[in-house]
């Protein structure tokens, strides 16, 4: 049996994330954390959860044991209900079939935009990224929820590049770009569950994760941040959802 | 076209007189094409804008990419949707000092290559950033004969900020912000396929990612494949074939061509190469390069021998698990 | 959403805010959505624009139509890209009075149909005529998201002179005239398939025609299949579904749903019926379509007795012939 | 043995405009007449011709005795290299694949245009045709070869409705409207083999068919017609020709 005390950093960001998502929806995870989350989601409580894949998927159910090193690769496609071109998937989030786009991020702001494009100033930078992939396209057209680690460095009051965008400098900013629809909706951490307010579309404390302060939340946060008027807490991971989740990832190949 | 098609690398597109003389110029007829990987090298100019097919580490074209930088191309100007190693091979190796993609570094599992970040952040070569369906909307527009296509995504972003090449407009019908996107029209077009005919008819199993636009839109299309097939069996079913004839230049057979990358239902990736390669690479961008080009690029008489290098038992391997994508 | 659609079907594009708020409100969950023609016939409501699978002869949703026309549907803007006897039913019993194609008589075979010419000569229903790839680009914009597709053709000629929707722009790349072309995203779309899931996974042989961009445009997609298959049996071969099944509201298990016409790699079309058919409705497009709408349409109890009434001779006939498509 | 001085206009026609197809070329063809002509030049001096039909089929050979009744029924895909939709095989026009686009017409004037919509006033038409389908897509975008037969009521000044653009008005109209590509190369009928003035843009008959005169051509034709320097004399159809092509038709679908 499963001590579900013992867990690493990923494996909670894994679950809280997981717990999300909603049986029924169509989300477009990305790869990693995302992939693995969707897919234990679907494990649970979400059998009907449609999960979509860049490299061009819809509905695929990811072997335990058997992820993907990348969502371009074949074993995305094990059960899918249809394989399709890279474009005509990422057009589905355009027509607007996706209900949630779910990616992680390497630098988040407090208006929730996405830099994986630069680290520095974009014309001299001290470390270029990989990019965006996807990732502008998703955040561009869907409601998103965003999985990473809660460190000071990676939650900045100002990303040093706008890669995805969340909610721009929040307010309006969003819909008067062009960007009619979608939005961040959800940041998952090691810390805590976040949102954005409705108005500001600052991003807001929701509920913080076991044993984990206020203090401590803003301490490895680079902005202020709002707290909801009632801040619950989150509920700790289960055995179940453990289990389950190492059972698709044994090698702990994205939740070292 | 070189020069001309390179420009349109960067947002000058193609006047559609210009575009469609380049392709009045091709032999259309239904005629063999059967060609060495050598031969086929020579049909890639420096300076030509490439467009490569697959996506990430799926089957991408690499015993072709192989060959260019063995046959010596330089400036050539990439674009593929994601990039891979096949895009730190054509930085290292000096073929390549200009990507358009969306996405650059070796795989997600050995964090941000080293070889992209030395070449980009020294000011070596040039990483175009357009997003996922961006690149997808730039060979779309150049498969259709189309100046441009319409998007709705890269908008607000400093990702749109950063490119000079498409253009926002209000919607002539909505009011609505509308961003266009320039046709890209590829001097090459570099495709792996499972299986085609001596003409170039191929049919491709599994993920097809951007390979049918990118070989409408190019110029003049390289096709390697696992096997090639009668004629007769493509007619047998040819709602099979997703790339027509008439848009092949060359065809190559070339068994295990993606290798270490996978090609679908065939190979899954040789991950043992792969990180041995990145430990080596990203331990030393320029060292570990070179070092890795002179064994597994210009060391080998051939891609045959480039394969023995990585050994049979990785092979066997990889073909285990990319024929159990089709088990129950 | 009708009224609004119709206008959309002149040319009136949604803004992207009301396309994606219709599109939130349907259920995309992973669910069984298999009814009868009847209660597929509910979902279409009068006013509606509805796009209709297939092409000509090929793959023509006919048995949802048919129950559409027994429903006392009315006032419905039809779409298809080319159409033929399905056409005539739809103006014939009052079902439509507005179809948007590029080309509308019964076959080639049988000269101009005088059941178009009676309703359009007269007044009595509108036939929008746009080109064949006007038509296409109409769906493909909509399946795509976008208020408008750019395209080269209908430009100079009277077919754009006729109509007020497209926009004729110089493009801000080269300077070249443009048309664009708006999206049409029907209230309904009706499409005919050879086999799908109970979820609407589908999967087509031979030819597809318009009918992917359609599903996608819809607002509401209503299949038809010649049988329905497990959902394990399309996830064997997932890259072989054409349709998926978040974009399907209802699917009908209806053999030999097309016909008088045909089903690729199923039956042939029924010429002999087709030309009776003819010979009646052109001889006296009023009365004589009365004659056959009572006896074919309004007349059978189901589905099976029409079927009946072509007789089991001419279905075996047109069957051996469809299959024969897969001879060597 | 055939007597090759025994054939319908029909089949003179298809056999005249078979021999206007080139080995090698890819063909975009109509129903009809130029289906049975690009399959004939297949069958007689052009084995390696590439067949394209709008309803989505590369390189089709038609059966002989199962004629599609459409280019749109499945009897078109028979031994094709590829089937594709519809509008991805218009699109190879637009991106120029297409060497010669060859159809029938209902009424052409002496700048080629065609007219398949309407007969008298569009506004108030005494016949309402079933219209373009293809015909304006093909004549748009690639070089044209028409057949048709040869009667003053359709060859006319100005045709009632422009469907499928010629050269318009002549002279450089047709590229000044945005059609830079393709246009009217040779129309071929019972009577003469016509092509078009370099410059005007004009109808010109470049060879009489066999034992018509300049004179028959003229009063069979509703406008003047220009005649080059030296008009040639259609050789007739050869007993090869007319035997592939009854073979190809033995119930004379299209050549009555």
């Amino acid at each position: 049996m499963t001590d579900a005390r013992q867990h690493s950093a990923a494996e909670l960001l894994t679950v809280l994330s997981a717990r999300e998502l909603k049986n029924g929806q169509v989300v477009f995870a990305g790869i990693g954390i995302p992939l693995l989350a969707a897919t234990l989601a679907q494990r649970l409580d979400c059998p009907e959860l449609t999960i979509l894949f860049e490299g061009g998927v819809i509905g695929a159910f990811i072997e335990p044991g058997k992820l993907p090193p990348s969502t371009n690769d074949q074993r995305c496609t094990k059960r899918a209900n249809m394989v399709l071109g890279s474009t005509e998937v990422l057009l589905l989030l355009q027509r607007g079939y996706v209900d949630i786009g779910f990616m992680g991020g390497a630098q988040i702001d407090q208006f929730g935009n996405l830099n994986s494009s630069f680290i520095g100033d974009p014309r001299k930078p001290s470390v270029r990224l990989p990019g965006t992939g996807g990732g502008n396209d998703i955040s561009s057209l869907a409601s998103m929820i965003v999985a990473m680690k809660h460190e000071k460095r990676r939650f900045v009051e100002h990303v040093d590049f706008v890669t995805s965008p969340g909610w721009l400098e929040g307010g309006s900013s969003r819909a008067d770009s062009g960007l009619s629809a979608g939005g961040m909706h959800r940041v998952v951490t090691d810390l805590a569950v976040l949102g954005f307010d409705e108005t500001t579309r600052r991003m807001k404390v929701l509920s913080l994760n076991p044993g984990v302060s206020r203090r401590a939340v803003q301490d490895n946060t680079g902005f202020e941040l709002l707290f909801d008027h009632d801040v619950g807490m989150t509920s700790p991971p289960t055995a179940r959802e453990l289990d389950a989740l190492r059972t698709l990832d044994p090698e702990r190949l994205f939740t070292a | 076209m070189a020069a001309e098609t390179d420009k349109s690398g960067n947002g000058d597109v193609h006047s559609y007189l210009e575009l469609r003389a380049a392709l009045a110029r091709r032999d259309r007829g239904l005629r063999e094409k059967v060609v060495t990987l050598e031969d086929a090298a020579t049909l890639v100019g420096d300076g030509d804008t490439v467009g490569i097919g697959g996506s990430t580490m799926s089957r991408t074209p690499m015993a072709m990419i192989w060959a260019l930088i063995r046959a010596g191309r330089k400036d050539l100007t990439a674009a593929r949707c994601i990039v891979s190693s096949d895009g730190d091979l054509l930085f290292g190796s000096g073929a390549s000092r200009h990507m358009i993609t969306s996405w650059f570094s070796q795989g997600i599992l050995w964090g941000v290559s080293k070889v992209m970040r030395h070449h980009v952040e020294t000011g070596k070569a040039r990483y175009d950033e357009w997003s996922h369906m961006g690149v997808g909307m730039r060979f779309r527009a150049g498969a259709m004969g189309l100046p441009f296509m319409p998007m709705r995504s890269m908008l607000g972003s400093d990702v749109l900020a950063q490119r000079p090449e498409p253009k926002q407009i209000d919607c002539p019908f909505t009011g609505e912000k509308i961003l266009l996107i320039p046709a890209l029209n590829p001097d090459v077009a570099l495709i792996h396929v499972q299986r085609c005919d001596a003409y170039g008819n191929a049919q491709m199993d599994g993920l097809q990612f951007m390979d049918i636009d990118l070989a409408m839109a190019a110029n003049k299309v390289i096709l390697t494949t696992e096997r090639i097939v009668s004629n007769d069996q493509i007619r047998r079913s040819p709602d099979q074939t997703k790339i027509p004839f008439f848009c092949v230049d060359a065809v190559v057979e070339v068994p295990y061509g993606c290798a270490p990358h996978e090609c679908y239902g065939v190979y899954e990736p040789m991950l043992k190469h792969m990180s041995e390669y990145v430990a080596l690479v990203n331990g030393d961008p320029v060292g570990g390069m070179k070092a890795y080009l002179d064994k597994y690029v210009y060391g080998p008489g051939s891609w045959t021998e480039f394969l023995s290098l990585i050994g049979v038992e990785e092979l066997l391997d990889a073909a285990g698990r990319g024929r159990s994508i089709y088990d129950d």
